[in-house]
């Protein structure tokens, strides 16, 4: 149980995906411009996260390597990722139309999202259990949406602000984001797994 | 060789599983989530400043918003000026564009007078009126509605004798408004009253 | 003797400010009247109840109570002073707009000529009242201006009248407490008689102790049956305001969006119940108390002067140059404007008059220091909601409760950056009032447009099925001769 | 006895003078226990805050005089510096306090614009960018130098006999072997006049004195130092069950920033959360964050990261802190509006 929540914390915090690892930037800059857009893409993330970290550890011990097809890996993941994407633009489009358009482009990308391919590998590479790679995945959207909608928070207050004129927009943006990167090195060497 | 062709085979099979498998879950879920109908139209319809002018190439308000649904370009709406483009911009989550108009005839809220003395009562003005604000009968002499009136301009050209004027939208006698308190310098875009008004 | 109970509030203001009230300025020379001045000006649509149109044309003479503006709302008002209307034209206003506006121009010709209405003579009932109060031009005058017949509604239980006078340097309500007390009594009396009030309350603030002692001897000597219950406030600033008087005195906190009248609640300034007692007397107001103060005036005192006096004849009336001052605040120093054309003339909502010199600091950035946020007497945040508008975003300050605001400007007093936040609010509450104007259009204009949709399409459709029906007929009628020609074959 | 005020001070170059003002008894007692470099750190970021902040200002064409007299860029200076190892040379000090004002501040727009702690931001750009001299030229009190050793030190001479790592420090390295009666023997507690430790203890007693007297002034409120040292007191009252392994509750108090950044580093408000509930959130959250960087991160003073991580959470603080508007049934929580 503790390694459990030592794996959520330590995806979370001490090796966040964004961050640390600099996974799925693309949302991260992409729709932290609102707080509720990144509400929205917190919660379509965690789900997505949660369950293709699933997916992919059955794929991987009940197909890939049954039938020795490790090198598909890559392939298989991107396939199985697609599609839990796919079933979350439908729901999604039924329960929350607004958050749908919203989300707009982003929710496709989230099959491409590194993040989400990130995590799937990542937990392969690791050998983690069934309940390792969930918690894993919980773990690195959970990180995910916690700097999103921290950063949307920030971001929402620097469009208010009286930023200089050559640093308005995405600049500032980027660098605010350094800072947070910079932020999160304290939690460095918290966690050794 | 054998082995090699056992793999790719393995592998191609493997993922043809997948495949259907999220096939048969998708189809399932285009079944079951299936949407009528588009909730956003309305929230988008909402935005739209409702004069019914159709400078954007619908004939409507309402059109135009399912045509933003689609996929349309956000920038079409003179009347509802930058502030609306801005508007939609933050509720479908896309970057802002700059308005497709000239600057003449964006961010000025006018309403059709008719000149009472040269109308001839053709009522050909009442028919394009697409809010129902003006009144008045055959062979008589017709008159807006000011408060009604959302200055579509679309009266202006069906009359033969020319004798509709867009002028700007009259205030209240005792309209007025605060003056903007200065401002110490500042880079920021947008200032309020700057923005409307 | 009216019953009547005196006790200490046992509620505290939170936030709020104590700032120097400066009150001894003007109380300490009696209150006297000003002479007549040349002329008297008349704004059409700002003298107060919505926009108005003139009743009277140049050249028209009329006497001391002629109506001679209606407004929007019904209200009328009448002539301060008999004499000649020399111009209707664009003239200075007292206004914070700053704008010239149509106003009647009069000038006193000094007789006593008065056109009053006939006295309304008891039993009344409520309606009388408020058509006495509709000719008689009763406004809120202590600064609203809003069309006192339109709070007294049935069902009201209690009438509060707000005696606090809580801005600096204001002393006009202190003043008529003193000099007018037996008006102001009869006016509540009349007023509670009428609506069937039980109990009228009187919020003071505890700095009025003369005001205090002439409301006591006029209750020993009036003979009403309401009951009267005299709350001390704190001397605490906004302790005046509407919303915060109806909590102190009766504990009750107006929703956000209603009025205190929604609730069973009036309250009225004492000037307004003075007038309303004149009023059924037949006299309309023409005269108010003003409080000309501040430390550039020379003698500073309370006056009683016409409505539409110029400004300019009232400083002189404190021994005082016009030319001296640039500009003179109206109102008092918290939620006063100013104005720099000094030929603007009074109106019914004009409490005072203040010239002083006091050089604002330069504006500084804002901190968030938080200072404005303790002494808001809402609990707003007025840090984040100067900083969303001054970054453009109406939206972000009204979810702050930018709506709320009661623009009483106690921040703008303890900012250490000295940001006038409250304008900012005055701006931003102005603006949300057009966008809300403009909502509204819209969403009528598309009620009428789908209506007409609706309508063309019923019509078309109606088209379609007679022109059916005709076909229809037409075929019947071929098919019918088709059988008659082929039996005839 | 003199009227406590009825307000904060009415203009916002009195209220950094007033800080400044509190800063003197710690900074005195810096100078007394940890040796002249104190100073030389002092004149060099104020200099350096003073030139940068000139410079920005110059560069976004702004009135230069009104921002210069308000004494914000010698406020931002003169934390930056305390908050620094007392033998850092000079670039490592010109460096943070430059970055401060330029990063932290101008970037954002200037005064009242920056969502995160200048000084802090400073402080941990320095502790990524040059982490041997950040933690080890730390002065140990019972070392105290005189002026030519500290001016070398300065200069980038540091010697070993007098620096090294702070007492925090101390007890996630040397302290770790022994047991809780063996590190107290360490002469840094046994010499100690008050029985914490020596020097350290003077030190958090005059930013005590300073802080306090800024609460009474209603420069500052209540909420914050509260928050933060409550916090750190109960978590590591609660994790102390095993002395031998545990840092001491008071060394979590003294030794670190805890007082100093519980009274100027975490109050400064344009950075921080802004309600009263919200600002004790903030304080808490620092002070978690604090225990668990000290105790499980890499880095022996936590107080930096920690202030930056709630930097960036005070946004959403606020949206949850909002006080019930008189008239409304609740507070308005969340975020909202469009922006």
């Amino acid at each position: 149980m503790t390694d459990l929540l030592l794996i959520i914390v330590s995806a979370a915090l001490v090796n966040n995906f964004v961050l640390v690892q600099f996974l799925g930037l693309c949302p991260f800059m992409g729709v932290s411009s609102r707080i509720d857009s990144a509400l929205g893409m917190s919660f379509a993330t965690t789900f997505v996260l949660t369950l293709s970290s699933v997916v992919a550890y059955l794929l991987q011990s009940l197909l890939l390597i049954p039938l020795d097809a490790l090198w598909l890996r890559t392939l298989a993941f991107i396939v199985a990722i697609a599609v839990a994407v796919q079933f979350t633009e439908l729901a999604l489009k039924k329960t929350s139309p607004l958050l749908h358009s919203v989300l707009g482009i982003y929710l496709p990308l989230i099959t491409t999202n590194c993040a989400v391919l990130g995590v799937a590998l990542l937990n392969t590479n690791r050998a983690h259990t069934l309940a390792e790679s969930a918690f894993y995945g919980i773990g690195a959207a959970l990180g995910f949406s916690l700097v999103l909608v921290l950063f949307a928070g920030i971001r929402e207050r620097l469009q208010l602000a009286d930023i200089p004129a050559p640093f308005q927009g995405a600049s500032i943006a980027l660098i605010t984001a350094g800072f947070m990167a910079l932020a999160f090195m304290g939690f460095t060497g918290m966690i050794r797994l | 060789m054998t082995e090699a062709l056992l793999t790719v085979g393995a592998g191609v099979l493997g993922l043809s599983f997948i495949g259907l498998l999220g096939g048969a879950l998708l189809q399932y879920a285009s079944k079951a989530f299936k949407v009528d109908g588009n909730p956003l139209v309305d929230s988008i319809d909402a935005l739209l400043p409702q004069t019914q002018c159709g400078q954007c190439g619908h004939p409507g308000c309402k059109p135009y918003a399912e045509a933003i649904a689609n996929g349309e370009a956000i920038n079409r709406c003179p009347p509802g000026g930058q502030e609306t483009v801005d508007r939609l911009a933050n509720l479908l989550g896309v970057e802002s564009l700059p308005l497709d108009a000239d600057e003449t005839t964006a961010d000025q809220d006018l309403v059709a007078v008719i000149i009472e003395e040269e109308c001839i009562g053709c009522t050909k003005c009442i028919q394009a009126c697409p809010v129902d604000a003006i009144i008045g009968a055959a062979k008589l002499m017709h008159t807006v509605i000011v408060d009604d009136c959302t200055g579509c301009d679309l009266c202006v050209d069906p009359c033969p004798v020319d004798c509709i004027d867009m002028v700007p939208r009259p205030k209240a006698p005792d309209y007025w408004m605060p003056q903007p308190p200065n401002v110490i310098s500042s880079d920021r875009f947008g200032q309020i009253g700057m923005q409307h008004g | 003797m009216a019953e009547y109970q005196i006790r200490r509030c046992d509620r505290q203001l939170e936030g709020g400010i104590h700032p120097e009230t400066h009150k001894d300025l003007s109380t300490t020379e009696p209150c006297v009247f000003v002479d007549d001045p040349k002329r008297l000006v008349f704004p059409i649509h700002f003298s107060g109840g919505g926009p108005g149109e003139a009743l009277v044309a140049v050249g028209d003479t009329v006497s001391q109570g002629t109506p001679i503006i209606k407004c929007q709302s019904g209200i009328i008002h009448v002539a301060s002073r008999a004499g000649t209307v020399i111009d209707i034209t664009d003239h200075a206003i007292t206004h914070p707009s700053a704008n010239q506006s149509a106003s009647i121009i009069i000038e006193p010709s000094g007789l006593k000529e008065q056109s009053y209405l006939d006295p309304l003579v008891w039993p009344f009932d409520a309606d009388s009242l408020r058509n006495r109060a509709i000719e008689a031009g009763i406004l809120g005058l202590g600064g609203a201006g809003f069309p006192s017949f339109k709070k007294w509604s049935d069902g009201t239980q209690t009438l509060i009248i707000n005696a606090a006078e809580c801005e600096p340097y204001l002393t006009a309500d202190d003043t008529l407490m003193r000099i007018d007390t037996h008006s102001m009594i009869r006016g509540a009396c009349m007023l509670s008689r009428t609506l069937d009030i039980k109990t009228i309350v009187i919020g003071i603030e505890d700095n009025k102790p003369e005001a205090l002692e002439a409301i006591e001897d006029a209750l020993k000597e009036s003979r009403s049956d309401c009951f009267f219950d005299i709350v001390l406030l704190d001397t605490k600033y906004p302790s005046g305001s509407e919303r915060h008087l109806v909590w102190l005195t009766l504990g009750i906190e107006v929703p956000t969006g209603s009025r205190s009248v929604e609730l069973g609640v009036i309250v009225h300034n004492p000037g307004t119940l003075a007038a309303l007692s004149r009023a059924i007397d037949g006299k309309p107001i023409t005269d108010r108390i003003v409080t000309l103060t501040g430390e550039a005036l020379k003698a500073p005192k309370n006056v009683i002067a016409p409505i539409g006096t110029p400004i300019n004849h009232l400083i002189e009336a404190t021994d005082t140059s016009p030319s001296s001052l640039t500009s003179i605040t109206v109102g008092g120093p918290m939620m006063g404007y100013a104005v720099t054309e000094f030929t603007a003339g009074i109106t019914k909502t004009t409490n005072c008059l203040l010239a002083r010199d006091v050089e604002i600091p330069p504006e500084s950035p804002c901190i968030r220091c938080g200072a404005c946020a303790t002494v808001c007497p809402i609990r707003l945040q007025p840090q984040q909601m100067v900083f969303a508008l001054k970054g453009g975003s109406l939206d972000l300050a009204v979810h702050e409760g930018l709506g709320d605001c009661i623009e009483c400007a106690a921040c703008n007093a303890v900012c250490p950056s000295h940001i006038p936040l409250a304008e900012w609010f005055r701006l931003g509450r102005f603006e949300v009032r057009d966008q809300a104007n403009e909502q509204r259009l819209a969403s009528e204009a598309r009620e009428r447009f789908e209506a007409r949709n609706a309508r063309l399409e019923r019509i078309a459709q109606e088209q379609e099925a007679k022109r059916a029906a005709r076909k229809a007929k037409t075929a019947d009628a071929l098919e019918k001769a088709r059988k008659a020609r082929e039996q005839t074959a | 006895m003199i009227k406590r005020p009825d307000y904060p001070p009415r203009d916002t170059a009195l209220v950094m003078r007033m800080v400044l003002i509190a800063l003197i008894p710690g900074i005195v007692a810096m100078t007394v226990f940890f040796g002249p470099g104190v100073l030389f750190n002092l004149t060099a970021a104020i200099l350096t805050a003073i030139v940068s902040e000139a410079l920005c200002l110059r560069l976004r064409q702004r009135e230069l005089k009104p921002r210069l007299i308000d004494l914000s860029a010698v406020l931002t200076g003169v934390l930056i510096a305390l908050a620094l190892p007392q033998a850092a040379p000079w670039w490592l000090v010109i460096a943070a306090s430059a970055a401060s004002v330029t990063l932290g501040k101008h970037l954002y727009g200037g005064l009242g614009q920056n969502p995160v702690n200048p000084a802090m931001l400073g402080y941990a750009l320095m502790l990524i960018s040059a982490p041997v001299a950040m933690t080890t030229l730390w002065i140990n009190p019972l070392t105290t130098p005189d002026f030519l050793t500290a001016w070398s030190a300065f200069l980038g001479h540091s010697s070993d006999a007098v620096t090294g790592a702070t007492t925090l420090d101390l007890y996630k390295t040397e302290f770790r072997a022994l047991t809780a009666t063996e590190a107290s023997r360490n002469p840094l507690f046994t010499q100690a006049h008050l029985g914490f430790i020596y020097g350290y203890e003077w030190v958090a007693l005059a930013y005590l004195a300073g802080g306090l007297w800024l609460i009474y002034q209603r420069v500052i409120t209540w909420h914050t130092p509260v928050g933060l040292l409550t916090t750190l007191l109960v978590i590591s009252a609660f994790f102390s069950f095993d002395p031998d392994t545990a840092t001491p509750v008071w060394v979590h108090l003294i030794a670190g920033a805890g007082i100093f950044a519980a009274f100027f580093i975490l109050t400064d408000p344009v950075s921080g959360a802004t309600s009263p509930k919200g600002r004790l959130w903030f304080a808490i959250g620092v002070g978690i964050l604090t225990y668990l960087i000290r105790t499980h991160g890499q880095y022996p003073d936590a107080i930096a990261f920690a202030v930056l991580l709630m930097n960036f959470a005070a946004p959403m603080i606020d949206h949850y802190t909002r006080p019930r508007i008189m008239g409304r049934e609740a507070s308005v929580k969340g975020p909202g509006g469009q922006s």
